[in-house]
């Protein structure tokens, strides 16, 4: 750079921003079922390892033939929004008073803490007798599961409402639930989305946990007979439709979002 | 030391044969090392015979068991528990309000939930067999799967199911709470039941041919000494006493002696002289399991079973 | 209608924040506030807004209220303050909804503030659509709508860039003329302070004590063709203030 | 206020800032375990529901006496730190990478969307055949459920970090691994920590699904045993013990983000 | 060495941001660039530092970097872009560490940059502790370290408050009266324009384009002298520029 004549300035600036490339991911799955498929028929992959791709889409079909499909899918959305909703509900309405309320915060706070780590499947025993066999364990399975985490967000969510916001509304005399509804829903609604996020999610893998006990349809309960059955391809078709119904809601919250959030930049 | 071999067994007392063999080293004089490991559940066992994880196992006759033998993975080789007419075997409990409904006996269970661990065990089967025998259709028995013992005690004593069939030490030890009333006995409607068969992976059944007849061999001396000891009480006291002291090393080990000798007294169930295998028994449940659809394919008694280690009959 | 604060003594936990305050605010009047960072202008404000208890001393509301104010002491604030899931209208609406105006006079107002703020047009914009000057503007509509008695601004412009800020100047002086309104003005900038006070109220660093009150007597609308005069008073103040200003400048600010 | 004379300015600030109080979590936890053990001892809570304090405390002890709750601990709490390690480490490099190449970005990021929602518990029967059944599928079910969680903080962090900052280092030369080390990665922690706490959760979670296989000792499996055998006071010391871990890894955590982020506000 | 900038050209996707931008930037003089919202300022001091690449055009280095500088074209940013998890200290060596200076040499230029900056004693404070204007210190410390042939500065001033500003500015005047440095000072404050620039280059509203470029020959250390005849010029440029603004400040962000 030490020299007399004219020289362009170096370029130094860009990257850093992963962009999309359009069909790479498509194009992975593709390849990856392709050398699955090829992997399985050669024998590279034995059976008893994993299914290959063209008996698991067999399952799947025969899922669809039967009907079955409808109603293993049927029962487990039943229960998955049944136990969604009301634990979303109760979070959220718990999620609140900790937020607002300092008596609720002490003591529903370190409750809440202890209890959101236990895992689910080791009380279903437990479950049994609270909430009998029928749709009532199941759907308290989901309900639990998707209880805590949508407190914590939702109290996270209010702890993070621009408190400059709420003292405006407070200096335009606003009454209490005025900034409640007005100032602080709206405010935490990014942070309550984003638990649904997680809630649901947690929802669909408790799916296996609640159908656990004495479920006759439901994915989940597909899933666990095929595991102890060992039909290998109809406990990875199992997975797939569970997969499916992730992406699906995570797709809709997405949609929610971007309704519901069109005012942030 | 002799040939290191794994052994999947579960914490009850019908897979005393192995804990017997290996406490009084015969396996040892049969030239074994043995390691035991220990499962929660039957299947995930057959799933490791299957990968090769553990060598030898115990256990009742499974969808998933005949499944693995489908894919040329697994093979039974010999007979373990099984039920017999005259020793107290698998008993059929209701709870305590079905039992004041009025089903006090096998034949009014038409209508009636029933628990079972998963479709395809061996709790579906018993079921099937008494509603066989009784004439009730499959249909009209309620099947509810719990998953694990634990959950089924639980529904069984909160009257949320109404039968379940077990084996005695634990439907004894639940008759007694007056929760759970036993209405009739499996060896009534499956006098010749195999329960649990010995399997291995087809590998070490088709070369390893020497040391599965070792193992076998240890394996039907345990079973001797606790027949002798807790079944036909053919032993003495003292031999009983110390059988169960060695037993409960693995069984109920974190519940004290006093409690835990008389539910392992009380499991006492006969295990096969000689390791020999039902196998028209076998052959009757694999077609069973054929006609519930439990297993595809046209899996015949062959590929389940390997006849050459055994006396069949 | 004028505030008078007597003895205001303010401190956070161990921080002394104001010591012994005595002003009066007088009606119609806009009284401006300076001071180094730090040495109690919001505190003080918020003192005068009620959003704040004082340790000491009260703050008097002197004379009538005007029967037709919504919210007698409105504020603006410096970051603006919009909800931002709410349109420019949804944001001038929110100080009018728990009022019982009904339909009509709510409307009325709405359409009257946008119009005397230039931002007809943007009533349906949202405030991430907005400039920061057009922002502001939407602070200042959302407070006229209430019909304040008084107007306490919290460095309004500082938030702003140099030529916005120069442009919400002058309208804050059209509107002044046309209003009459009462206010008090904290700011970092003498240049404003001199542009849009009728006395400046200069605060000393942490404990904020009253260090001087310099009274402007040029007419808001005359002062752009008073440069010389204005400079000679900003650079009076400047003075007053600069090592103040340096020292707090320097201070760290925590631990 | 339409009054002539003078008025104070009525306060209207405050609130919206619920406070610790001190002693109410405590007295809380001890309120609820005081009533329980009342509601067992009337027999208002009957033994089957729900065993009494008291009990669960016996069992506890027991534990401790025998000696067992150390093994199960130390069982378990080495699977845990294995299967987390490992996880978490594979799960920040896949999400450095999926955060800084668009090439990774578009191949892996839609396979991480589509695996993560998969159930762990749903294919431990493949994880035996995979893993076999000794600590290999015991610390890979760990690993499973730790990785997909971290990669995912791990790229939101990265996709967070202040560009100014990375614009910033640009214009002062730096190499482009200075700026991943020296900007990005301390850029990214605060949300890589985040991950942490949800990731240690799960893998607590995972344990008692880890522990189905072939555990003889660990945590996991004595809830298990205990749930097998209906023993619900085991059951519910086994679950306060995995409780106890929980909060003590987010205390840890909590640590470790108060050291390492100690330049936070 | 000096820059040149021949027939610059800047568009992001269909928006043309700058427009035939001609300029020479002298050694050893500030010039400020100064023009409404959103015309280009920052794009084409980004061009202008090699962080961009023109659409059309080219930036040109004539005659001899000098030696000892270890990055000759060196930003200034206006939010400081200081890494808040590094002191300081940290913050200033950051420019250093890819050069291989050896301890001493790095020590000692540390040492000397923040006395320069009167910063010695916060040497192991982290960013959170400091005020706006110290932070922009150790911003222009960490960009003095590198001694560099020209500074960039993209509105250095305008996060800090009024008073701070008036101090910075001081410092910034004093600093090229020992140093003479060279740079290019983007701004919207018409003040600080015509108090740091010898030469101020006016840009229209976007697509930006040169509309005017005044010169000022009044040595930096006199102009507090010179209130009257900077006012003129400022007070010029404000005309010049007004509508523009106007315009600038009204317009819709998006959609
Ligand atoms: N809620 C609070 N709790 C504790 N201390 C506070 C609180 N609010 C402000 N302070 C402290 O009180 C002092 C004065 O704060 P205040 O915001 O009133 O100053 P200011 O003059 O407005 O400063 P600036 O010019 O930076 O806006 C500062 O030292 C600040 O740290
Ligand atoms: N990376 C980018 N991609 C697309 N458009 C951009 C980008 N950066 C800037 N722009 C647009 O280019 C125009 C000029 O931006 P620039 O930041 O250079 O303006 P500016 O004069 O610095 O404005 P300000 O005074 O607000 O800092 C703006 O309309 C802006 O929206
Ligand atoms: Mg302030
Ligand atoms: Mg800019």
């Amino acid at each position: 750079m030490t020299s007399g004549s004219p020289n362009p300035v170096p370029f130094r600036g860009g990257g850093f921003k992963p962009k999309p490339i359009g069909m790479v991911g498509p194009i992975v799955f593709v390849a990856v079922v392709a050398l699955w498929e090829v992997g399985s028929r050669t024998g590279f992959i034995p059976a008893l390892v994993l299914p290959a791709p063209s008996e698991v889409f067999e399952a799947l079909r025969n899922l669809v033939e039967t009907g079955l499909l409808w109603k293993h899918l049927g029962a487990s959305l039943q229960r998955l929004i049944l136990g969604w909703t009301i634990g979303t509900l109760l979070g959220v309405a718990v999620g609140f008073s900790i937020g607002l309320f300092s008596l609720a915060r002490a003591g529903l706070g370190p409750m809440v803490a202890a209890i959101f780590p236990i895992p689910k499947i080791a009380l279903l025993p437990l479950f049994v007798i609270w909430f009998g066999i029928d749709e009532g364990s199941k759907v308290a399975t989901i309900l639990f599961g998707t209880f805590f985490p949508t407190v914590v967000a939702t109290y996270g969510g209010i702890d993070n409402v621009d408190r400059n916001l709420i003292r405006m509304g407070q200096s335009f005399g606003l009454t209490w639930l005025s900034i409640v509804r007005k100032i602080i829903l709206p405010g935490a609604l990014p942070a309550i989305l984003t638990g649904f996020r997680i809630s649901t999610a947690i929802a669909i893998v408790l799916l296996v946990a609640a159908e656990m006990i004495a479920a006759e349809f439901g994915v989940g309960a597909y899933i666990l007979l095929a595991g102890s059955l060992m039909a290998t391809d109809e406990l990875v078709a199992g997975v797939a439709i569970l997969s499916v119904i992730g992406l699906t809601v995570s797709w809709l919250i997405g949609r929610a979002e971007r309704f519901l959030l069109r005012w942030r930049t | 030391a002799g040939d290191k071999i794994k052994v999947g067994a579960l914490r009850f007392t019908s897979h005393s044969a192995s804990f017997i063999a290996f406490e009084k080293g015969y396996f040892k004089d049969a030239g074994l090392d043995v390691e035991f490991k220990f499962f929660q559940a039957a299947a995930p066992m057959a799933v490791a015979i299957a990968s090769g994880d553990i060598d030898y196992g115990v256990t009742s006759i499974t969808g998933g068991l005949i499944n693995l033998a489908d894919k040329g993975a697994i093979k039974v080789i010999g007979g373990a528990l099984h039920e017999e007419k005259g020793i107290d075997g698998s008993a059929i409990l209701v709870s305590d309000k079905a039992f004041k409904a009025g089903v006090t006996s096998p034949d009014k269970l038409a209508g009636r939930s029933f628990g079972i661990t998963q479709i395809g065990s061996s709790f579906h089967y018993m079921a099937a067999r008494v509603a066989q025998k009784e004439g009730i259709a499959m249909d009209q028995i309620k099947l509810k799967p719990l998953q694990k013992v634990g959950a089924i005690i639980g529904a069984l004593k909160s009257g949320q199911i109404d039968a379940w069939a077990i084996v005695p030490h634990i439907a004894k030890a639940l008759a007694k709470s007056g929760k759970v009333h036993i209405i009739g006995w499996i060896n009534d409607y499956a006098p010749d039941y195999q329960v649990t068969t010995v399997f291995t992976s087809t590998d070490s059944a088709a070369n390893q041919k020497d040391r599965t007849k070792r193992f076998l061999a240890a394996f039907a001396r345990g079973a001797a000494d606790f027949n002798a000891a807790l079944v036909d009480k053919t032993a003495g006291d003292a031999a009983a006493e110390a059988t169960v002291k060695l037993i409960h090393k693995y069984v109920y080990a974190s519940k004290p002696y006093a409690k835990a000798a008389p539910s392992i007294r009380n499991g006492a169930m006969r295990l096969n002289e000689g390791a020999k295998l039902n196998v028209s028994n076998v052959k009757a449940q694999l077609d069973w399991f054929k006609a519930e659809k439990l297993v595809k394919g046209a899996i015949g008694i062959d590929k389940l079973v390997d006849k050459s280690y055994v006396k069949t009959y | 209608m004028e505030l008078r604060l007597a003895g205001l003594h303010h401190r956070y936990d161990e921080v002394e924040v104001l010591r012994g305050i005595d002003l009066t605010i007088p009606a119609g009047r806009i009284v401006c506030i300076v001071g180094p960072s730090g040495c109690g202008k919001s505190t003080l404000l918020r003192l005068i807004g009620g959003l704040e208890r004082p340790s000491e001393g009260v703050v008097l509301q002197i004379g009538d209220t005007p029967t037709a104010s919504l919210n007698p002491l409105t504020y603006i604030f410096q970051d603006f303050a919009l909800l931002p899931w709410r349109t420019v209208e949804g944001n001038v609406r929110l100080g009018l909804e728990d009022h019982a105006l009904g339909q009509d006079e709510t409307e009325r107002i709405v359409a009257d503030v946008l119009a005397r703020t230039k931002l007809s047009e943007f009533r349906t914009a949202l405030p991430r659509q907005l400039s920061g000057g057009m922002k502001q503007r939407v602070a200042i509509a959302r407070a006229l709508a209430v019909s304040p008695a008084f107007l306490l601004m919290d460095e309004p412009l500082s938030a702003l860039d140099a030529q916005t800020r120069e442009l919400l100047m002058d309208d804050l002086i059209e509107l002044w003329e046309r209003e009459r309104f009462s206010a008090v003005y904290v700011t970092h900038n003498l240049a404003e302070a001199v542009r849009l006070g009728h006395k400046v109220v200069v605060l000393s660093r942490r404990p904020g004590v009253i260090r001087e009150v310099v009274e402007i007597d040029i007419a808001l609308a005359e002062r752009a063709t008073h440069g010389p005069e204005l400079e000679a008073h900003q650079s009076r103040l400047w003075q007053s203030m600069r090592d103040e200003a340096q020292a707090a400048e320097m201070e760290l600010v925590d631990g």
